[in-house]
C-alpha cells in the first residue's frame, strides 16, 4: 500500500541516539576514506596532504595562542557580516515587499549586488572601507541577496486566506506580522540562513585575503599557499570548515528554541 | 443600525455573482441565508467583510462596526494551539477567556491540541469558539454547523442563539429545520447571480420580537 | 585644483588644504615633524622599509612614517589615489600607469626593487638562455611584466618565443611552484618569494638563471628589469620637498639596513607582519632589494617603459611618461 | 477596514504597462543620479568614472567583435557551471530527502562546499581541471548548495496532506512527483535558481581571474585593473550585470511559461 | 471479502483515540458511521486506508482491494483546475471521463476552474467526484455531502448509492434521515476512544437485500 512518501526527518523521535551516531561516523569515515585514496592516487605532498598530516597540523596549531584569536577574530568579522547581511535582507524583504516602489527601485539595486564581482569595485571600496571590514562587507554583500530573495518569496507565498482573517479579526501590523507572516516565513528564512552561513565564510575568508586583513583565516590560508605549506592549507581550511558547520548547528539549534518559544513553527 | 446592500456587483472573470443586488438588513438579529451551492453567499460574506471589492454599488451601514467572520474553512493558525487561536483575536489577550470559549463549545479539554491534531468538527468549534469570542456588531457565519453530530449540534444553535443579541447574525445554513429555529428572518437565495427568490419570517419567532 | 582639495581633506593631517594656505604657513620648518603616510607591500617593498618602520617607531626619523602593508597592489593604488598615502610602493609599470591617469601627478620617487624572476629547473640543465632552446619553459604572469620580460631577453639572444622556445602559461604562481616541485614542468620562470619556498622544499630543485642578471647583459646600461618602484604624489611631494627628501635618505638607509644586516632585517619583517622570519632570511638576498634615484633612475627607466610599451602600450597607461615623471631631490 | 495586507504584485494585471515602465525607468534613473554624485564626490577618474564615461565605454567596446566573443564565451561557461550546479544540486536534494543516511553521508560534503574558500581547492582543483572549465566548476559548486538547500526544504514543507491522497489514489512514483512534489517545489526553486544565477556570475567571473582564461570577462575586468583603466572595469562590469539581469529574466520567463504550461504553479 | 477489525489499537501523544476496537463489516453494501464530532471515525478511516499504522492490531481483508478514499477536507491539488484533478486519479488519463464525472456531480460547466476559484460545496463535490472516479473495492466516503443545500445534496446521495453496488462503502453522516436512506447498516459510534454503542439494518433496506 505505502507507495512513495518521502520520509520525515522530524518525525522520528524513537530512532535511537546511537544509531544516529553511529550513521554521522560512517558518513564522516566515508570522507575521510575518500580523502585518504585521493591523496594516495595524487601522491603528491605539495597538491594534497593526508587525513593524518592535516589533522596532526591542526592539533599542533590548536596548540598555540595566537591559532585561537586568529580563528576567534575571523570568526568574529564574517559572523557581523552575516548577521548584518541578514538583518539588512529581512529589512529590505519586508521594504520591496509593502511597495511596488521600493521593489522596483531595490530589485536592480540587489541584483547588481548579486552579481558584481568583488574585483570590479574592491578598488572603490577600500577607499571608505578600512581593511578590517572589508572581510564584513563581503560576508555582508554575499548573505544579503540569498536573505532579500528567500524571505521575499516566503512573504508573497504567505497563505492569503490567514491574512484575511487577519483582517477580519482586525490583529493590526504587530500582530499580523508576529502570527503570519514570521511563522510562514520561517522555513524560507532558514534555508537563507543555512546557505548564508556558508557562503558568508567562503566569501569572507577570500576577503581576509584581498585586504590583507591581520590575525586572519585568511591570512593564513594565503601564507600557506604562498609559502606552499599544504599541511596548513588544509589545516587552515578544516578551520573554516568547522567553525561554519559548528555555527550553522548552533543556529539551527537557536532558531528551532526560539521557533518553539514563540510558536513560529 | 440597518445594513443596505445597494446595486451592488461582482464578477469573477467576467461571470458575474453579484449583479445589481439590493438588501436590507436589520440592525441586530439572526438571518439565516439558504441556497444552493454555489450560488454566491460566501461572496456575499466576503464583500460585506470587507474583504473582497465591489466592482460597483454599495454596503452601507457598516462605518465602525465590528465584524466577525466564521469562514467556510476553518482557517485556524497551525503553529498555535486551539486556546491561542482564540486567544489571539480577543483586545487584551486573556487566556481565561480564550479557555471559556472553548468550554462554550465543548472542547475544553483540548485546548493545546494544535488544529492539526483536532478532528474536523473540533477544528469547526473552535473557528466558531473564535468569531464568537471576537463578538463584533455584525457576525457572519458561513455553516458554522456544517459537520457536527445531532447532538452537538442543538448545543452550537443554543450558544449562538443566545450570544450577542444585541449583534446582527448572518447565518449560511443548508438545514431548513434549523434556520426555521434561529431566524428572525429567512432568506432564500438562487444563483449565480445571486437573487433573493423569497423572504420568510418564521411566525413564532416574530411574535416574540 | 578641486582635486587636490578633495582629497587634501581626506587626508588633513598629511597635506594642507592647498598650495596657498602652504605658502602663509611654509612646511619646511625642520623643527616641526611632518606626518608621511606610505603604502608599502608584503613582498620585497615591504622588506627594505623595515628599518624605517622601526625607526619611526623609536623616533628617531627626520619625520614619522605611517606606514601600512597594503595586501596587494589595489590597495595601494587605491590609497595613493584617494590621497590617504602619499607614497606608494608600487609595481613599476602602475606607477607609469598613474601618472598618466592623473595628468602627471604621480611621480617616481626610487626604483626598490629589481627583477625577482628566476629560471629554476628541475632536472633540467640550464646554464645559459641559450639552453632553454627547444625546451619548454613554464611561467605565469600573462600579460604582465615576467611575459614581457622573457620576451625580451629571448628575442635579443636570437630566439623566436614560441618558436625557438615554448612558453607555456600557468594561471597562478603557486600552480606554477606545485608543477615545477611534481617534475611536471622542468625549467620554470618564477617570482620570489616562490623560488626560495619550491628550492627549499625540495634540493633537486635549482635556481639556473637570474633574468636581471640576463636583461643586464643584453640591455647593458641602457636599462633595468625593475619590478617595484616608490612613487609618490606631486602636490605632496611640492609642499613637503625638505621633508621628502629627508625621507628617501632615511629609506636608502633602510633599504641598506635590509641588504647587510639581513638576520635582524628578518626579525623585523615578522615582526612587521610582511614574512616569517625565517622566510625573509632566505628571501631577501634573492630579492634584489635595492635603492636607485636621480640620474641614474632617469637613465635606465625610460628604456624599460619603451619594452613594455612596444609589447602593450596599456602597460605603461597608454603613452610613455614624460621628464616629470621622474622626481629629482 | 482594511488594516496590513502586503500588496499582491501578480494579482494587477490591468495596471497599464505604460505605468510600470515609468517606474521601472525612474528606479534606473534614481541609480544612475546616485552613481553621478558618487562619482562627483570622489572626482578620483581612477577610482570611478560617470556613467557617461562608462556607456561610451560600453557602447565602444560593443562595435568590436571580440567584445561579443568573449562575452559570449563566458556566459556560456558560466551558465554551464550554472546548469550543472541546479541539475546537482536538485538531484541530490531529491536523493538526501528519500534517504537518512544519503542525508548523513552528502550533508557535511555539501556545508564543505558552501564554505570552502575557492583559493583552497583551486590548486588542487587546477590538476584535474583545465583552465576554462574552472569557471564553469567554480559557479558549478556556487549554485550547488544554493538550490540543494532550497529544493531540500521544499521538498521537507511539500503539504503531507496531498502526499496521504497521492498514496491513496495510488499515484506511484512518477506522478507523485509530476502533480505534488514538483509545484510544491516551484516557489523554492525560483528563488534559489535567481539567487543562483547573480552568485554564478560573482564567482564565476572571480574564477575566470584566478585561472587567467583567455577571451573572458573576468581576464577583461582583471586587465582593466592591472592598467587602471577604470572605464573598462565599469564597461564591463556592466556587462557582467547585465547579462545577469538578463538571463534571470529570461529564466523566470521561461519558468512562468513551463510552470503553466505543465501547471505547477 | 469480508473486512474484519481485530484488536485494533491507535493513541495520539497517550491518549487511545482507537483501543481494542473489533469490528466485522460485510464484503459489500452501505455502511453508515453516525458518532460525536472527535469520536475517531477519521482516524477509523485513515486506519482503512493504511495511511496511519495501528499500534497493535489487526486490519484484515484488505489484501489486494482498492480504497478510494474521500476526505473530510478536499484535498484538492490547488494547481490544476477542477476536471484534471479528477483525471489524475484515472488509471489511464481520460479527460471525458473525467468531465462525465463532473456533470454527474453538476460540476459540468465549472471543470476548468482550479480549487480556489470554487465555492466550497463546490469543492467537496470535485473531491466526491475523484472519490468515485478511482472506483476501488472499498469507498471511504467522510462526510461527503457537508455543506451540501438540501437537492444537491439528495442528488448526491442518489449517485453514491448507484455507484459501485459491489464495492463496500463506509460513510460518515451526521443525518440520521440519510443514514437511514442511504444504509444497509448504521454504526452509532461513541468515544473517544472509539466503540460501537448500537448497530442498526434499516429494514427496508434488509429485505430488499
Ligand atoms: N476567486 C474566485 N475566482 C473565480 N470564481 C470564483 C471565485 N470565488 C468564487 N467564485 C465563483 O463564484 C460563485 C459563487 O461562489 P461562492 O463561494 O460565493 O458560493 P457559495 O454560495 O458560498 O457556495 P457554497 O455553499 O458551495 O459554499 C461560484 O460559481 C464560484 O465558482
Ligand atoms: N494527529 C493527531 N494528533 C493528536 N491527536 C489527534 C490526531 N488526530 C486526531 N486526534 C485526536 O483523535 C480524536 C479523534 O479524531 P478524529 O479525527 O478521528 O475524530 P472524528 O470522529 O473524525 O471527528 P469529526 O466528526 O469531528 O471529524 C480527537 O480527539 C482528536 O483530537
Ligand atoms: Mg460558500
Ligand atoms: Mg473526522
Amino acid at each position: 500500500m505505502k507507495i512513495f512518501t518521502i520520509p520525515n526527518k522530524s518525525n522520528s523521535p524513537k530512532r535511537s541516539r546511537a544509531a544516529e551516531w553511529g550513521r554521522k561516523c560512517l558518513a564522516a569515515l566515508f570522507w575521510l576514506a575518500l580523502w585518504q585514496v585521493l591523496y594516495l592516487a595524487v601522491q603528491q605532498e605539495i597538491l594534497i596532504v593526508s587525513p593524518v598530516r592535516a589533522f596532526g597540523r591542526l592539533l599542533e596549531l590548536a596548540g598555540e595562542a595566537e591559532f585561537w584569536i586568529t580563528a576567534f577574530s575571523s570568526m568574529l568579522r564574517i559572523v557581523s557580516g552575516f548577521l548584518l547581511g541578514v538583518v539588512a535582507g529581512t529589512l529590505l524583504a519586508a521594504l520591496t515587499s509593502v511597495s511596488r516602489l521600493l521593489y522596483d527601485v531595490f530589485h536592480p539595486m540587489i541584483s547588481i549586488v548579486k552579481a558584481t564581482p568583488v574585483a570590479s569595485f574592491i578598488l572603490l571600496a577600500l577607499v571608505w572601507i578600512e581593511s578590517p571590514y572589508v572581510p564584513v562587507f563581503t560576508a555582508f554583500l554575499m548573505v544579503l541577496p540569498v536573505v532579500w530573495g528567500n524571505v521575499s518569496n516566503g512573504i508573497a507565498k504567505t497563505d492569503r486566506n490567514l491574512l484575511q482573517m487577519a483582517e477580519v479579526y482586525q490583529f493590526g501590523i504587530a500582530k499580523t506580522i508576529r502570527r503570519i507572516y514570521l511563522p510562514s516565513i520561517m522555513p524560507y528564512f532558514t534555508a537563507a540562513c543555512t546557505t548564508g552561513m556558508g557562503l558568508a565564510w567562503k566569501a569572507g575568508v577570500a576577503a581576509e585575503v584581498l585586504a590583507n586583513t591581520k590575525r586572519s583565516i585568511g591570512g593564513n590560508i594565503y601564507n600557506a599557499k604562498i609559502y606552499i605549506e599544504t599541511a596548513d592549507l588544509f589545516a587552515w581550511t578544516a578551520v573554516v570548515i568547522v567553525i561554519s558547520v559548528l555555527l550553522e548547528k548552533l543556529m539551527m539549534r537557536l532558531m528551532k528554541t526560539v521557533g518553539k518559544k514563540y510558536n513560529l513553527s | 443600525m440597518k445594513l443596505t446592500i445597494q446595486d451592488a456587483c461582482k464578477s469573477y472573470e467576467g461571470r458575474p455573482v453579484l449583479e445589481q443586488l439590493c438588501l436590507a438588513l436589520p440592525g441586530k438579529g439572526t438571518v439565516c441565508l439558504f441556497g444552493p451551492s454555489g450560488c454566491g453567499k460566501t461572496t456575499l460574506f466576503n464583500c460585506i467583510a470587507g474583504l473582497e471589492k465591489l466592482d460597483s454599488g454599495a454596503i452601507l451601514g457598516m462605518e465602525g462596526r465590528r465584524v466577525a467572520y466564521m469562514f467556510q474553512e476553518d482557517r485556524l493558525l497551525p503553529w498555535i494551539n486551539a486556546r491561542e487561536n482564540v486567544e489571539v483575536v480577543l483586545r487584551h489577550a486573556d487566556e481565561k477567556q480564550a479557555q471559556k470559549w472553548l468550554e462554550a463549545v465543548g472542547l475544553g479539554e483540548d485546548g493545546d491540541k494544535r488544529p492539526s491534531e483536532l478532528s474536523g468538527g473540533m477544528r469547526q468549534r473552535v473557528a466558531l469558539a473564535r468569531a464568537l469570542a471576537f463578538g463584533g456588531d455584525v457576525i457572519l457565519l458561513d455553516e458554522p454547523f456544517r459537520a457536527l453530530d445531532p447532538k452537538t449540534r442543538l448545543r452550537m444553535e443554543a450558544l449562538v442563539q443566545e450570544h450577542s443579541r444585541e449583534a446582527l447574525k448572518l447565518l449560511v445554513t443548508h438545514d431548513r429545520e434549523e434556520a426555521q429555529f434561529l431566524a428572525d428572518q429567512i432568506l432564500y437565495l438562487e444563483g449565480p447571480p445571486l437573487r433573493i427568490v423569497r423572504r420568510e419570517f418564521p411566525s413564532d419567532r416574530r411574535n416574540d420580537a | 585644483g578641486s582635486q587636490t582639495e578633495e582629497t587634501a581633506s581626506q587626508a588633513p593631517e598629511s597635506t594642507p588644504a592647498s598650495s596657498s594656505e602652504a605658502s602663509e604657513e611654509p612646511s619646511s620648518t625642520p623643527a616641526e615633524k611632518i606626518t608621511i603616510n606610505i603604502a608599502a607591500q608584503k613582498g620585497p617593498t615591504g622588506l627594505g622599509m623595515v628599518k624605517l618602520m622601526q625607526d619611526s617607531e623609536d623616533g628617531s626619523t627626520a619625520n614619522t612614517y605611517n606606514v601600512t602593508i597594503a595586501s596587494s597592489p589595489d590597495a595601494a593604488v587605491s590609497m595613493i589615489s584617494s590621497g590617504e598615502a602619499d607614497v606608494a610602493a608600487l609595481p613599476t609599470n602602475t606607477a607609469a600607469i598613474l601618472y598618466n591617469k592623473t595628468s602627471g601627478n604621480v611621480q617616481l620617487a626610487a626604483l626598490n626593487t629589481l627583477g625577482v624572476l628566476y629560471v629554476v629547473t628541475n632536472g633540467e640543465e640550464v646554464n645559459s638562455i641559450e639552453d632553454l632552446r627547444g625546451k619548454t619553459v613554464y611561467s605565469s604572469g600573462q600579460g604582465a611584466t615576467p611575459e614581457y620580460a622573457v620576451n625580451y631577453i629571448l628575442s635579443e639572444n636570437g630566439m623566436e618565443p614560441g618558436t625557438d622556445v615554448t612558453v607555456e602559461y600557468k594561471a597562478d604562481h603557486s600552480e606554477l611552484a606545485a608543477s615545477i616541485l611534481s617534475g611536471d614542468a622542468k625549467i620554470a620562470v618564477l617570482p620570489e618569494p616562490f623560488v626560495t619556498q619550491v628550492t627549499t622544499k625540495d634540493p633537486n630543485v635549482k635556481v639556473a638563471l637570474n633574468l636581471t642578471d640576463e636583461w643586464d647583459k643584453v640591455a647593458g646600461d641602457k636599462s633595468v628589469l625593475t619590478m617595484g618602484c616608490l612613487a609618490v604624489r606631486k602636490d605632496f611631494v611640492e609642499q613637503n620637498k625638505e621633508a621628502f627628501d629627508a625621507f628617501l635618505e632615511e629609506y636608502k638607509a633602510s633599504v641598506d639596513f635590509t641588504n647587510s644586516h639581513v638576520e635582524e632585517a628578518a626579525e623585523l619583517s615578522e615582526k612587521y607582519d610582511i614574512m616569517p622570519a625565517a622566510v625573509a632570511a632566505k628571501a631577501i638576498p634573492n630579492c634584489n632589494i635595492v635603492y636607485m634615484d636621480g640620474d641614474e633612475m632617469k637613465q635606465k627607466m625610460p628604456d624599460f617603459l619603451n619594452i613594455l610599451y612596444t609589447a602593450n602600450p596599456k602597460s605603461v597607461g597608454g603613452e610613455l611618461p614624460g621628464e616629470d615623471f621622474y622626481y629629482t631631490k
